[in-house]
C-alpha cells in the first residue's frame, strides 16, 4: 500500500537528529512493547508480514505522529482484536475477562533464547528456476496495491540492474494477506540515483533495493 | 516538494465523509483566518505560490493532522513573520508592540468586491510559441525539487497526451521562491489510468493534470 | 509515549481554543498596525458565507440546459460565458466547463491543495480538502463515488481533472429526464453542488417532489 | 501508551500466550547482550585477518556465525566493503529492518521519518546531519533493506593502527560506521 510507511524520497521531515548515548529503550514500556511483539511472534499468532501490513495501515496522520514503540503497541492491540486474542472490553479493562480459556502452551524464556539465536528464516525451496541473472536490466513494475508490498514507491517504473540473486523467499505480498507463502525468487537490484530522482540529483548516488520476481519485468 | 500535501494515490486515509448541510465555516475563528489571509495579500506583498509553499512546507505528520484553516493560519503567521510585519512576542501578547512597517497598500472595505471580481489572472503575454500541440505524446519529467512545484508525484515519469494548450502562465516553481513570474506555456495533459496506476487498475479512468512546459518532455 | 506525539481526539478541544486565541491575537496585531481593516474582513466573510455559493454554478448549468447557444459558448470558453451571468474573479480566473455524457463522467479534485472554482461554487466543503478525497479521487474514483452513494455503469469512462494549476473546472451534469418544458428557475433547483464537482448527480424531478 | 502496553502484557499473560520470564529475557537480551560490540568484533577481525575478510564478503552469514552471532534479523547478512571510492549506507525506507544480530536494536534516528525519507534521495545531506562530508566524487551506495537481507558496512581501517590487536581495533569501530552514517574512530580519539 502507498501508506505513510513508504517514506523514501518524501520531503519536509527535517534533519536527522542523532541522540548521544541513546539508550536501547527510552522508557520501560518500550521494552515491554518490544518484548510482547517478539513473544507473540514466537507464539505464531500471526505472521510478520501481516503484522507489518497492520502497522502501515494506521492512517498516515496517526502513523506519522506516533513514536516508534507507540506504533508497535497500537499495532499489537489491533492484531489482538483482529485475531481474537482479546476483546475490546478486555483491552479497556486491562485484564482478561473470565471465563479465560488458557492456551495449552505459553512462550517460554528458553524458546525466546532459541528464537534470538536462530531467527525465523523465510527461505523456501524454489518452485522454478530464477528468471533473471546478475547483470540483467530490469524495470520495477508500476504497481499500486492497496495491500502489503515491499516494493517502495520511489523505485516503481524505474530501471536498474540485478546485482545479486538472494534466493527463493516467502512472498510478503501474499503472506501478509494470509494467502499463503507463495515463495518467489528475490533479487538485489541497483538503480542509479538520477534514474530515481531525475537529472538534477546527485550523480554519485546508487540505491539498491531487494525485489521479488513479481515486482520486476525484463527491459 | 514531496510533502504531506502531495496526496494523489496515497492510501490509508479512510473513506470520504461528506457532511450533511455543511456550513461554509465551522467556527468563528475559521472565518477570521480566512478573511485575514485574503486581506493580508495586499500589505504582505506575497503571491499565491508563496502562500501555497508556506502551507505545504511543514512535516507531513503535522500537515496531515492539522485542520484546513489551521494550516492557513500557520502559513499566514509564517509569512507575516518572514516579512517582518509581526513578531512572535506580538502574537504572544496579542497586541502590536512595535511600530508598523510601511506597506504599499491595504485592502479597504470599498475595494473588496472589486478585488474579488478582478481575481488574480496569471496569463501573460508572450512572443514564444508552445513547443507541444494538441495530440502530442509527452512524458512528465521525473523531478523531485525540495521547493514548490505543481507537478504531482503520481504523474512523474508517465506518458500522456496533450489535450489542451491553455496559454502562457506565471510559473509557480519560480514565483513561489522569489524567482519572478517566469511565464511558461501551460497544457492540460491526459493520462490513462493504467499508465499511472499499473496494469491492474481501472481501465475506464483518465486523469488530466495541468502541466507547465518545463514539466514535460516529448515522449519517444 | 514520548513528548512529540499526541492523540488528536483528546486534544481537539484545547487545540481549537488555542487556535482561536492565536487567530484573535493575529487579527489584533494586524489591525492595530493598520495592515488590515476590520470592515474589509467582515465583508470578505459575508461575501463567501452569504453571496457566493453553488447557487451561482446552478444558474450557469440550468441556463446551459435550456439555451443551446449558451451551452456552446460555455463549453467553448467558460470564463466569459460565466461572466455573462455576472460571476467572475478570484479562484475563477480561468474556468473550463466539462460536459458529462452517457459515456463520460467528469470529476474534479486538487491533489496538491484545494483549488476550486470559487465564483461558481463558493468555498469548498471539508471533504473536498480532506486527505481521503485528495488521495483516492485520482486512483480510485469509483471507490470515492461509492462513498457518495453513486454507482456509474461499469463501462462509463471517468475523467478526473486534477486542478493543480490555473484552470478551475465546473462539471456540467446531464439534464435529468422528465424535465421537458421546465423553466430555468425550476431547473436550478435540481443542480446540486456535488453534481458540479462530479461526486454526485443532479436531483431528479422525483427528489424535488419529496 | 505505558498503560496500554501494560494492559496487553497482562492480558497475554493471563491467557497464557506468554510467560513473564520470557518477556524479561527478551528485554535483557537486547538491552545488554546483543549490540554493536558484536559487529565491531567482526569488523576488527576482517581488518586483521584477510581470510576472514574474504569469507565475510563472500558469505556474511556464515562468517558472522563463526563468531557466534546470527539468528533473528541476521539470517541473511551481507557485508558491504567501503573503499576510498565507494561509501555504503544502509536504510529501511518501509519500516526499520536492521541487522540485530550484529548491531542490536536500531537507534531512534534510524527509525525516524527524516532518515527514512532522505537517505535514498539525498544521502550526502543526511551525512551532513552526522557531521560527515565525503569527497565529491565518492560513489555512495544506499542499500534499502526492505526484504530479507540485512547489511553490515565494513568501514575502512583507520591509518596508524598497524600492528594493533583485534580487541584494540574493535574499540575503533562505532555503530554508525557499520551503518554508514559515520567513520570509525581514529587512534587519537581513543585517548
Amino acid at each position: 500500500m502507498n501508506g505513510a510507511a513508504d517514506m523514501g524520497g518524501m520531503h519536509g521531515f527535517g534533519p536527522v537528529v542523532p541522540e548521544p548515548n541513546e539508550p536501547v529503550f527510552h522508557a520501560d514500556w518500550e521494552g515491554f512493547s518490544f518484548a510482547l511483539n517478539m513473544a507473540t511472534g514466537v507464539a505464531k499468532l500471526w505472521n510478520l508480514d501481516a503484522f507489518r501490513f497492520k502497522r502501515e495501515s494506521i492512517p498516515p496522520a496517526q502513523y506519522l505522529n506516533l513514536s516508534y514503540y507507540g506504533l508497535w503497541t497500537t499495532t499489537l492491540e489491533q492484531m489482538m482484536l483482529e485475531y481474537g486474542v482479546a476483546t475490546p472490553e478486555e483491552l479497556a479493562a486491562g485484564h482478561a475477562i473470565p471465563p479465560v480459556k488458557k492456551v495449552p502452551h505459553a512462550v517460554t524464556a528458553a524458546e525466546v533464547a532459541n528464537m534470538v539465536r536462530c531467527g525465523s528464516p523465510y527461505d523456501r525451496p524454489a518452485p522454478a528456476p530464477a528468471l533473471f541473472k546478475i547483470g540483467t536490466k530490469v524495470r520495477a513494475r508500476n504497481m499500486h496495491p492497496k495491500t502489503h508490498t515491499r516494493l517502495p514507491r520511489y523505485a516503481r517504473g524505474h530501471t536498474g540492474e540485478v546485482v545479486r540473486i538472494v534466493g527463493c523467499h516467502v512472498f510478503p505480498d501474499s503472506n501478509a494477506s494470509n494467502a499463503g507463502e507463495d515463495p518467489h525468487w528475490l533479487y538485489t537490484v541497483r538503480f542509479n540515483g538520477r534514474e530515481l530522482w531525475g537529472d538534477d540529483s546527485d550523480p554519485t548516488v546508487r540505491v539498491c533495493i531487494e525485489a521479488w520476481e513479481p515486482y520486476l519485468e525484463a527491459v | 516538494m514531496n510533502g504531506g500535501q502531495d496526496l494523489g494515490g496515497t492510501h490509508g486515509h479512510g473513506p470520504v465523509e461528506p457532511e450533511a448541510n455543511e456550513p461554509v465555516f465551522h467556527a468563528e475563528w475559521e472565518k477570521r483566518a480566512f478573511a485575514l489571509t485574503l486581506a493580508m495579500t495586499a500589505p504582505g506583498g506575497w503571491n499565491i505560490d508563496m502562500g501555497r509553499f508556506a502551507r505545504e512546507n511543514r512535516p507531513p505528520g503535522e500537515y496531515l493532522s492539522m485542520t484546513y484553516y489551521q494550516i492557513w493560519l500557520a502559513a499566514l503567521e509564517h509569512m507575516a513573520k518572514e516579512g517582518g510585519l509581526v513578531s512572535d512576542d506580538e502574537i504572544e501578547a496579542g497586541h502590536s508592540l512595535q511600530p508598523p512597517k510601511p506597506v504599499r497598500r491595504i485592502l479597504l472595505p470599498g475595494d473588496v468586491a472589486k478585488v474579488l471580481y478582478r481575481g488574480g489572472p496569471t496569463e501573460r503575454d508572450t512572443n514564444t510559441k508552445p513547443i507541444f500541440g494538441v495530440g502530442d505524446r509527452v512524458r512528465a519529467k521525473n523531478i523531485n525539487p525540495l521547493t514548490h512545484t505543481r507537478l504531482p508525484r503520481y504523474v512523474r515519469g508517465h506518458v500522456g497526451t496533450i489535450e489542451r494548450v491553455i496559454g502562457c502562465h506565471v510559473f509557480p516553481d519560480s514565483n513561489a521562491h522569489g524567482g519572478g513570474e517566469n511565464p511558461q506555456w501551460l497544457y492540460t495533459v491526459r493520462f490513462d489510468g493504467p499508465e499511472l496506476w499499473g496494469a491492474d487498475s481501472d481501465a475506464t479512468i483518465k486523469v488530466s493534470v495541468d502541466a507547465w512546459e518545463p514539466y514535460l518532455s516529448p515522449a519517444t | 509515549m514520548s513528548g512529540h506525539e499526541h492523540d488528536h481526539h483528546d486534544h481537539d478541544h484545547s487545540e481549537l481554543s488555542e487556535t482561536q486565541l492565536r487567530v484573535r491575537a493575529l487579527e489584533s496585531v494586524l489591525t492595530e498596525k493598520g495592515y488590515v481593516d476590520p470592515a474589509a474582513l467582515d465583508l470578505l466573510i459575508e461575501t463567501y458565507e452569504k453571496k457566493v455559493g453553488p447557487r451561482n454554478g446552478a444558474r450557469v448549468v440550468a441556463k446551459a440546459w435550456v439555451d443551446p447557444a449558451y451551452r456552446a459558448r460555455l463549453l467553448k470558453d467558460a470564463t466569459p460565458a460565466i461572466a455573462e451571468i455576472g460571476y467572475a474573479g478570484r479562484q475563477g480566473e480561468h474556468i473550463v466547463a466539462l460536459e458529462n455524457t452517457p459515456k463520460l463522467h467528469n470529476m474534479v479534485v486538487c491533489t496538491l491543495c484545494s483549488c476550486y472554482p470559487w465564483p461558481v461554487l463558493g468555498l469548498p466543503p471539508v471533504w473536498y480538502k480532506s486527505a481521503p478525497y485528495r488521495s483516492r479521487a485520482v486512483a480510485d474514483p469509483r471507490g470515492v463515488l461509492a462513498d457518495f452513494g453513486v454507482t456509474l455503469p461499469k463501462d462509463t469512462e471517468i475523467r478526473i481533472w486534477d486542478s493543480t494549476s490555473e484552470i478551475r473546472y465546473l462539471v456540467l451534469p446531464m439534464r435529468p429526464a422528465g424535465t421537458e418544458g421546465w423553466s430555468e428557475e425550476k431547473l436550478v433547483e435540481l443542480v446540486t453542488r456535488d453534481s458540479m464537482i462530479g461526486t454526485g448527480l443532479p436531483k431528479s424531478p422525483k427528489d424535488l417532489a419529496k | 501508551m505505558q498503560l496500554r502496553t501494560r494492559a496487553l502484557e497482562t492480558i497475554l499473560i493471563e491467557k497464557g500466550y506468554i510467560e513473564p520470564a520470557a518477556i524479561d529475557e527478551l528485554i535483557e537480551t537486547y538491552e545488554t547482550k546483543i549490540g554493536p560490540r558484536n559487529g565491531a568484533q567482526a569488523v576488527a577481525k576482517a581488518w586483521v585477518d584477510p581470510k576472514f575478510r574474504q569469507w565475510l564478503f563472500e558469505d556474511g552469514t556464515s562468517a558472522i556465525g563463526s563468531l557466534g552471532f546470527g539468528g533473528r534479523s541476521g539470517n541473511h547478512l551481507v557485508a558491504l566493503e567501503n573503499t576510498s571510492s565507494v561509501h555504503n549506507m544502509v536504510v529501511c525506507t518501509l519500516c526499520s529492518c536492521y541487522p540485530w544480530a550484529v548491531l542490536g536494536l536500531p537507534p531512534l534516528w534510524y527509525k525516524s521519518a527524516p532518515y527514512r525519507s532522505r537517505t535514498v534521495a539525498d544521502p550526502r545531506s543526511v551525512l551532513r546531519d552526522f557531521g560527515m562530508e565525503l569527497p565529491k566524487d565518492t560513489e555512495i551506495r544506499v542499500w534499502d533493506s526492505t526484504a530479507e537481507l540485512r547489511y553490515l558496512v565494513v568501514p575502512m581501517r583507520p591509518t596508524g593502527t598497524e600492528g594493533w590487536s583485534e580487541d584494540k581495533l574493535a574499540e575503533l569501530v562505532t555503530r554508525d560506521s557499520m551503518i554508514g552514517t559515520g567513520q570509525p574512530k581514529q587512534p587519537k580519539d581513543l585517548g
